[in-house]
């Protein structure tokens, strides 16, 4: 399920930048989501009165404690994530050497 | 990120879709949220009430209010780079 | 938040042709995506009986009013959007040109 | 939109791309929708009831239907360009 | 609304090639992401108790049953969504002809 | 999938980038799934209590064995290819 970055080792000069770019370029994009998606999530559970066209004082201040969680919990889900993967593997590593060693 | 003066035409193509994409997505997340929150879904017609035309008024001026508080946010933190 | 497209002015004839191709291409990808949700949305709002394979006319009315709304919505929204991210460009103006005339 | 006989591969293959994403859209929107409208969620075992398989072949039917019904108003009102 | 690969036979070799290749990342792009978001459904739709950090029999009984039964379930529509597409594709057909044959 | 010993520079680079679209899309997913399950909607304030961090770390450990499941499944019947 996981490594291949690896294979960008064997890969020449020219195209490690170019693939340095993209990967860049990725996360570009995917932080832009990441904001577009916190918006949605925000309004979506702090606003619901549209009595007028300005948010009042207790829709900001729940947008921001929203905004706040989420970026909390994003972080903490980050770590765990960096964990289980490296996990899983040096469990394949261990995998692929116990099976190179049976031969 | 860039730097002014340094024009690299395929960087500047790469950023400019970006942008748009960036664009596209707020306008679509904007046109599905009011939806949710302001049109009756009985559907009895296909015309929006006076009711509804007002909220849809609203609802897009707060959801870009909201858009503004949570980028000052992330920039104030870096949370964005 | 908001403008580049400016930076576009700056780039040779050719790579404006071919951004002016990527962006219409865009174009035409969002608008298919669009058409796909509009479809899902007054699907899943109109249809829930499964006793025929065909829509009864209820349903189909129903489709026809969800989609005419959506649309007027979302040309609603268009419009309040654009109006708000060209408010929002010229108060970036001005605060630019403020800045400038402070030096 | 593409003129015919006037035949640009890049161009082409931009088409044949963006017609793929649509029905792999198209299917997985069909797909999800269908799931939710006819399946039931306690998930005692993984087989599908007879039940479930007429809901699963009327709702793909209907679905279709939808998607020509607001394909031809978007037609009709220019939407779609 | 539908076919248009027919363009392709019309592609120098070397585009038709591209083509596939094209299509080839596009499929495995696409099974990661029904992949992904099937993992999403049967983990929103099965595991809802955390007081400990391992599955237990039940939810993983529970993720079983829906892995299997939204496989089951997509086949079929697979199965359902081919027929509809040839339908209108000879449809289509047939009207172009009618067409052709009333010049 | 990918012949070892037979470099192709363009096919690994979208190999790198497709592995990549996976896991942020895993990620991403992971993150809303258990912002769902664990996060108290009602925003006193910015803090995660107690519970709800607990919550987030068994909520992942739990969602990476379900990916870990129905990877095997689809490993086993060749539904990934």
């Amino acid at each position: 399920m996981d490594p291949n970055l690896a294979a960008m080792q064997n890969l020449p000069q020219a195209q490690q930048q170019q693939l340095m770019q993209a990967i860049e370029q990725m996360q570009v994009r995917d932080s832009l989501r990441m904001y577009n998606s916190l918006v949605e999530r925000c309004f979506r559970d702090c606003v619901s009165e549209f009595r007028s066209k300005d948010l009042n004082a207790g829709e900001e201040k729940c947008v921001q404690s929203c905004a706040t969680k989420f970026m909390k919990h994003s972080a903490r889900v980050g770590i765990r994530f960096g964990e289980l993967s490296s996990e899983a593997e040096s469990q394949m590593q261990a995998m692929m050497q116990q099976q190179q060693g049976g031969k | 990120m860039a730097q002014p003066g340094q024009p690299d035409p395929a960087a500047a193509i790469e950023m400019a879709k970006q942008e748009m994409d960036y664009r596209v997505n707020l306008f679509n997340a904007m046109v599905s949220s009011c939806y949710e929150k302001c049109i009756d879904k009985r559907y009895k017609d296909g015309e929006l009430s006076v009711g509804e035309n007002s909220c849809i008024d609203r609802c897009s001026s707060k959801y870009w209010q909201v858009t503004g508080i949570v980028g000052q946010m992330l920039g104030a933190q870096g949370g964005m780079q």
